[in-house]
């Protein structure tokens, strides 16, 4: 029933059917609809965040060292692989492989570093005493309220779950990023592209809980050092 | 075979990536430093957020390659996500109303384990 | 390049193995068949768990012996006991909104028929397909397990509803019977549930986005398209945000948190911190939780009836014999009803301590979101004026979708109002409007689905005789179920309630009451007309034809059922809108939308043929 | 066919119509000060609301009926619509609709938007799995302080009231609410455990008592009686058993009972359960 000849008073409009409205394949749609879908996840953990945060005796005791350097190293290490990856993309459209296959290496070294600091200043703060669902004693006697509120135990909540699930999406891209590289050389170019965006995507997140986490909840008297 | 559909080549050079790349390292650098500052809460958190946005808004524009893609794949993308964070912050009004409302009540200090 | 065909995403062999072919298979038609029979399962236990409720609404305390030994936890000596009757209200819902009215119209209809009727030869992504598929039925069986594994009184099925307010779900065990294990597998298994759906959003969106064939331009698709698209797009925003608020209120149970869960709590007589078996809590806002899972609670409610009003509509027209009335205030009002479903989750909170000026708003936008689904109507109405309607089963339970979906919609309009619903929330009329609406009105509407396009499915055509016994009783038995619970919501009967003895102002009601347990018995059981209809007519039915009800979508330009890749290599090209029935001088009354365009239409295009001129 | 479901759809119809209409079941007889206003509101909408109910009933029927196909007909109208339908009948229904939600509002607002008038009389409810506690300040007007940590179920303290507290001296509790009528009653809402609903079918009232937050409403009776008060939120296995009563007294005998200590309280109010009968239905 479809014959060519039919076919030439077709209007090649984008809308019209027979092409890809968006000149962009399946995969790559796919994905950014994932992204669209996954940072509403975050959000509304974000959003609860605030919403207990605004609610609640907020306690502020991240300390220059370790946990802010840390986290801004983190920060530098997450923005520098976004860098090495769009640099692995770009190659990998010239099909210079080699090369994109080195990028993505590079990238999967700085979400790995960012992973082994951020479990650093995990440990950090564990064995300070936070936990999800208490503070550390001397935290509640430090910002507990001239009229006697106390801290919430919140933050411990708030923090392991937030930077836990977004620790989860670097994990997950990272693996991802390996079978990427070790499967490069069969892999079509929009497949890297993809890849990236996810990685992108991990990088974007974490620049909204840096601030919103770490930067808002800075120890800036440093009172618990008294 | 669609592949010839999408331009194989990846619009952006590296040189422009890694301004990109040094824009959002100077921000960072400014969100810091405004953790620093002492100022009213809710004046930080708008900075900050701003800030945010816009090396969000970088990082989708050029790293995500967004700013290259055709515009009506930008306005199905972008809008919703919008649209659907914006109506998050309708919860905000019953976050203030129930810490007016709590019921106050003297709280022991909770029996955290010591280290 | 003005010509275009589709990248082959996996130009396959049809699998040969009875594994890949029927069990884990990549094929979307396999694919929709198994979500089907996945909803067909599931309200099976739904509808019985609802006669359990209603006998025990009915007939307190009576012996009912086979539930003794089936449930000794939940009815020793076979009566009944409150907790249990608690969990299977909260079941019943769960298992009727997720897994009955989210999987079949969707993951049913939806993955059989949208690549179908836009001309592709799969979905986008085969793979994740059957991963969504079977993450859902994981979801469904720890669901059932929430239940089922659960013998001994201790531990009964979840109680919460299927809204799973907290505290009551967040404190677990000490907050009384059904807040163990059971209440961890629900909210686990809704989880797997969200995952599922949005792994088969994100297809659902890239297949008809990416792969509608040659000429199938937007406005030329069936409505049932753009319903199934408007739903994945629901699904896609709602779902993540109650994946949110699943895992902060898992780890309240598990973890010791206490998002939900505020401070000074005295639960069963010991204070929150005092013991290990009740550690600290604090700080935490019930109400988030209710923001959480109602921002994605109502749209989900439009997510289980828009496939439904997009069946109605495709099948009123076909059997009508004439075309949609108003094809694009249609679109309009389908994406309108989308958009808004977003605006209004707050109506389920006036009485819930949130902002009483946000109630407001919301009471507003809600009544709103009544006007799209109005214009929906009456465009049905006008797609029967001056038609020349052939009354099949499919079409009959078309029209019976319709006056359902007014009756319910309508008293939305009444709980919609701040000051009215300060009566009515949480009483027997909210559950009479959503019966009406969600609760048969969509159910009619994949009953309809399912007379329609079996013959497609299976390349035999369903016994009128039994469909139209079914739809009789069907029609009449919900109205007379669901209509009194209205007044009953108006005496002011309580929802969740195990018995209504406790109170004199309701004592008047019993009449009512067990008349309703009586008619949803019958109901129930002449549900399994349609099951013996359905597998009858699997194996005895009368052959059909691929065009059995001389319909004019793609779906019927190729053979029932559909060969593997659904167009046997070819792919079809579409030159006219959808509905092109009774059209003047054409030689039958239904033009196919793969008909190539006559000089005379291409010329003076009349304009009908979807594309404005 | 067509005759029947036509027939079939209008029978419903008219159930469906009259079963409201018949008024055999409907709302208790109101007793508060709002319940005037909400009932005339409610009736408009159900007006409103049967009508267009019975409006687009009958139509389907209409066409079911008109419309099937008989053996003789030519073909069925060619139309894709009216441009001009599409409109009137989007702004018909918007404007019933936008003007039903507006004027569902002013009941909601007295209520909810403005503070509880001056000289209310104050009642603090404490719920808790599966009772109702009531709180009442005494003579002196003043509640005394409560704290979770004193609750005691053994001494019957389930509020946690601060014995010590000078201003709990003469402070009452009980499992039934006493209000004075024709005065407005503020009450202030918490709950022990989880989300409870204070429920007056007669009040036309409804509110969930939230644990963490101390909810105030206010509303005035203005019929003297014994009521039947619910909870209308799950909140447990004996939801359905969470049952108390409200009392609405004439303004002195109510003075007479605030004035009483604790023990004379309880028997007292054991009496005027006694004496004040429950409506009839
Ligand atoms: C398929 C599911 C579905 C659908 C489509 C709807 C549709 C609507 N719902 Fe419903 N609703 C539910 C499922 C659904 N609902 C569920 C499950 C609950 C309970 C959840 C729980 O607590 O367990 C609920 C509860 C619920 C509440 C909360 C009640 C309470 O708990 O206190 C409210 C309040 O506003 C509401 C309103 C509406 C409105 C205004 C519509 C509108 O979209 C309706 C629009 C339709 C019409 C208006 C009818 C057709 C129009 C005409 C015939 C035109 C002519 C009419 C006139 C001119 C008046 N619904
Ligand atoms: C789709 C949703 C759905 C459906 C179909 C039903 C069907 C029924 N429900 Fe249910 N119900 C809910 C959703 C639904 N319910 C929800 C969400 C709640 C609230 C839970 C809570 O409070 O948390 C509830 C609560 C609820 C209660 C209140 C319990 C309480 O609050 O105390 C009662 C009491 O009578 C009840 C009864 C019934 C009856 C008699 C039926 C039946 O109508 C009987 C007849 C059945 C049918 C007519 C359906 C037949 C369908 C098929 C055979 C499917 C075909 C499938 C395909 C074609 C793929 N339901
Ligand atoms: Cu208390 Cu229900
Ligand atoms: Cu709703």
């Amino acid at each position: 029933m479809s014959t060519e000849a039919r076919a030439v008073h077709f209007p090649a409009a984008d809308w019209d059917g027979g092409v890809h409205p968006y000149r962009v394949g399946h995969r790559k749609l796919g994905m950014w609809l994932f992204i669209v879908s996954d940072s509403l996840t975050f959000s509304a953990l974000l959003m609860g965040y605030a919403y207990l945060r605004a609610s609640n005796v907020w306690p502020t005791p991240f300390p220059f060292y370790p946990s802010i350097v840390f986290s801004s190293v983190m920060t530098f290490c997450l923005l520098s692989s976004s860098l090495t990856m769009v640099f692995a993309v770009s190659a990998s459209s010239r099909r210079d492989l080699a090369t994109a296959r080195k990028w993505i290496l590079g990238t999967i070294f700085f979400g790995i570093a960012f992973l082994v600091l951020h479990l650093i200043e995990w440990n950090h703060l564990i064995t300070e005493g936070l936990r999800p669902f208490s503070l550390p004693a001397h935290w509640v006697s430090t910002f507990t309220t001239t009229d006697g509120k106390l801290p919430s135990p919140l933050f411990g909540a708030t923090f392991f779950t937030i930077t836990g699930l977004h620790m989860f999406h670097v994990a997950t891209g990272a693996v991802y990023l390996g079978v990427i590289a070790a499967r490069i050389k069969k892999l079509k170019h929009e497949d890297v592209e993809i890849s990236g965006l996810y990685w992108h995507f991990v990088d974007l997140v974490w620049m909204f809980v840096f601030p919103l986490i770490y930067i808002l909840s800075v120890d800036v008297g440093g009172h618990l050092a008294k | 075979m669609s592949a010839h559909v999408e331009e194989e080549h990846f619009a952006g050079s590296n040189k422009l990536f890694t301004s990109i790349w040094v824009w959002l390292v100077v921000l960072t650098l400014v969100e810091i430093g405004l953790a620093y500052k002492p100022m009213a809460l809710h004046l930080m958190l708008t900075i900050l957020l701003g800030l945010s946005i816009i090396k969000a808004a970088l990082i989708v524009a050029y790293f995500m390659h967004l700013k290259f893609e055709r515009l009506s794949l930008i306005l199905t993308i972008v809008p919703m996500l919008v649209v659907c964070i914006c109506l998050l912050f309708v919860f905000f009004p019953d976050s203030f109303r129930s810490a007016g409302l709590r019921y106050e009540f003297k709280e022991q200090p909770p029996a955290a384990e010591e280290h | 390049m003005s010509v275009e065909t589709h990248e082959a995403v996996h130009r396959h062999e049809p699998p040969t193995s009875f594994i890949r072919k029927y069990i884990f298979s990549l094929d979307h038609k396999v694919i929709g068949i198994q979500y089907i029979i996945l909803a067909l399962v599931a309200v099976i236990v739904g509808m019985t768990m609802s006669v359990l409720m209603r006998m025990n609404l009915s007939w307190p305390g009576t012996n009912w012996p086979i539930l003794a030994t089936l449930f000794p936890g939940g009815a020793p000596g076979g009566v009944i006991n409150p907790e249990f009757y608690l969990s299977l209200v909260t079941m019943h819902g769960t298992i009727m909104v997720f897994f009955v009215l989210t999987t079949a119209p969707q993951g049913g209809f939806g993955n059989y028929f949208l690549p179908i009727q836009i001309g592709a030869e799969d979905m986008a992504f085969p793979v994740l397909n059957m991963l969504s598929f079977w993450v859902t039925l994981v979801g469904f069986i720890v669901i059932l397990s929430a239940i089922f594994l659960s013998g001994s009184a201790s531990t009964i099925g979840p109680i919460g509803g299927w809204t799973g307010y907290a505290p009551l779900s967040a404190l677990g065990p000490i907050a009384g019977p059904g807040q163990g294990m059971g209440m961890n597998l629900w909210i686990i298994s809704i989880a797997i549930f969200c995952v599922g759906s949005l792994l088969g959003a994100l297809n659902f969106i890239t297949t008809l986005l990416n792969m509608r064939t040659r000429g199938m331009s937007l406005m030329r698709m069936p409505l049932t398209c753009w319903a199934w698209f408007t739903t994945a797009v629901l699904a896609l925003l709602s779902f993540p945000v109650l994946l949110g608020g699943g895992i902060l209120l898992l780890l309240d149970r598990l973890a010791g948190t206490s998002f939900f869960i505020p401070g000074g709590l005295y639960v069963s007589g010991i204070l929150s911190g005092t013991t290990p078996s009740f550690p600290i809590h604090t700080g935490g806002s019930p109400i988030l939780w209710q923001h959480l899972f109602w921002f994605f609670g109502h749209p989900e409610v439009y997510i289980a009836i828009l496939p439904g009003m997009g069946a109605t509509s495709h099948i009123l027209s076909t059997f009508a014999r004439k075309p949609v009335f108003g094809y694009r205030a249609m679109v309009f009002a389908i994406f309108a009803i989308g958009l808004l479903g977003f605006f209004v989750w707050g109506h389920h909170m006036f009485i819930s301590g949130m902002s009483p000026y946000s109630a407001m708003t919301f009471s507003i936008l809600t009544l709103s979101i009544g006007v799209p689904s109005a214009v929906k109507t009456f465009n049905w109405l006008g797609t029967l004026w001056g038609a020349r309607i052939r009354f099949t089963t499919p079409m009959l339970f078309a029209i019976g979708f319709v006056s359902l979906f007014v009756a319910g919609g309508i008293t939305g309009l009444v709980l919609g109002q701040t000051s009215l619903d300060l009566p009515m929330h949480d009483t027997y009329f909210v559950l009479a409007h959503f019966h009406l609406v969600m609760g048969v009105a969509s159910i009619f509407g994949m009953f309809a689905a399912t007379y329609f396009w079996f013959p497609k499915m299976f390349g035999r055509m369903m016994s009128e005789t039994l469909g139209k016994i079914h739809f009789w009783i069907t029609f009449v038995g919900v109205y007379c179920i669901f209509v009194p619970m209205h007044v009953m919501g108006l005496v002011g009967m309580p929802r969740r309630y195990s018995q209504f003895t406790e109170y004199t102002f309701l004592s008047r009601l019993h009449p009512l009451v067990v008349f309703v347990s009586v008619v949803a018995i019958i109901t129930v059981l002449t549900q399994f007309i349609f099951y013996f209809n359905l597998i009858w007519s699997i194996f005895k039915g009368k052959k059909a034809g691929p065009n059995p009800w001389d319909a004019t979508t793609l779906e019927w330009t190729t053979a029932s059922p559909p060969p593997h890749d659904n167009f046997a290599g070819v792919l079809p090209v579409v030159y006219r809108g959808p509905y092109e029935f009774a059209v003047p001088g054409a030689p039958n009354d239904f033009v196919m939308q793969t008909e190539p365009e006559t000089e005379a239409e291409r010329v003076g295009g009349n304009g009908h043929n979807g594309h404005r001129h | 066919m067509g005759r029947a479901l036509a027939v079939i759809i209008w029978i419903l119809t008219l159930g469906s119509v009259s079963i409201f209409f018949v008024k055999q079941w409907w709302f208790p007889a109101a007793i508060s000060s709002h319940a005037a206003a909400l009932d005339r509101q409610f009736l408009i909408t159900i007006i409103v609301v049967g009508i267009s109910f019975t409006a687009a009933q009958v139509a389907l029927g209409y066409m079911v009926w008109k419309y099937r196909e008989r053996p003789a007909n030519d073909r069925a109208v060619y139309t894709h619509g009216s441009n001009r339908l599409e409109v009137i009948w989007t702004i018909v229904t918007a404007i019933i609709f936008i003007g039903l939600a507006v004027m569902g509002q002013s009941v909601w607002a007295s209520l909810h938007f403005a503070k509880a008038p001056a000289g209310s009389f104050q009642v603090e409810v404490v719920a808790q799995q599966f009772q109702w506690n009531f709180h009442y300040a005494g003579h002196d007007g003043v509640f005394g302080r409560t704290d979770p940590s004193l609750i005691d179920d053994s001494a019957l303290n389930f509020i946690g009231l601060d014995e010590t507290d000078p201003n709990a001296k003469d402070d009452q509790t009980h499992s039934v609410i006493a209000i004075p009528v024709n005065r407005p009653v503020e009450l202030i809402l918490r709950s022990k455990d989880v989300i409870h609903n204070f429920w007056v079918p007669q009040l036309r009232f409804k509110q969930d008592l939230v644990p963490g937050m101390a909810i105030r409403v206010h509303f005035t009776a203005n019929q003297t009686g014994k009521y039947e008060l619910a909870c209308a939120e799950l909140c447990g296995q004996l939801h359905f058993k969470m049952k108390s009563y409200m009392l609405v007294l004439p303004e002195a005998e109510h003075q007479a009972l605030m004035a009483l200590p604790q023990e004379q309280f309880q028997s007292r109010i054991t009496e005027l359960l006694a004496k004040y009968p429950l409506p009839t239905y």
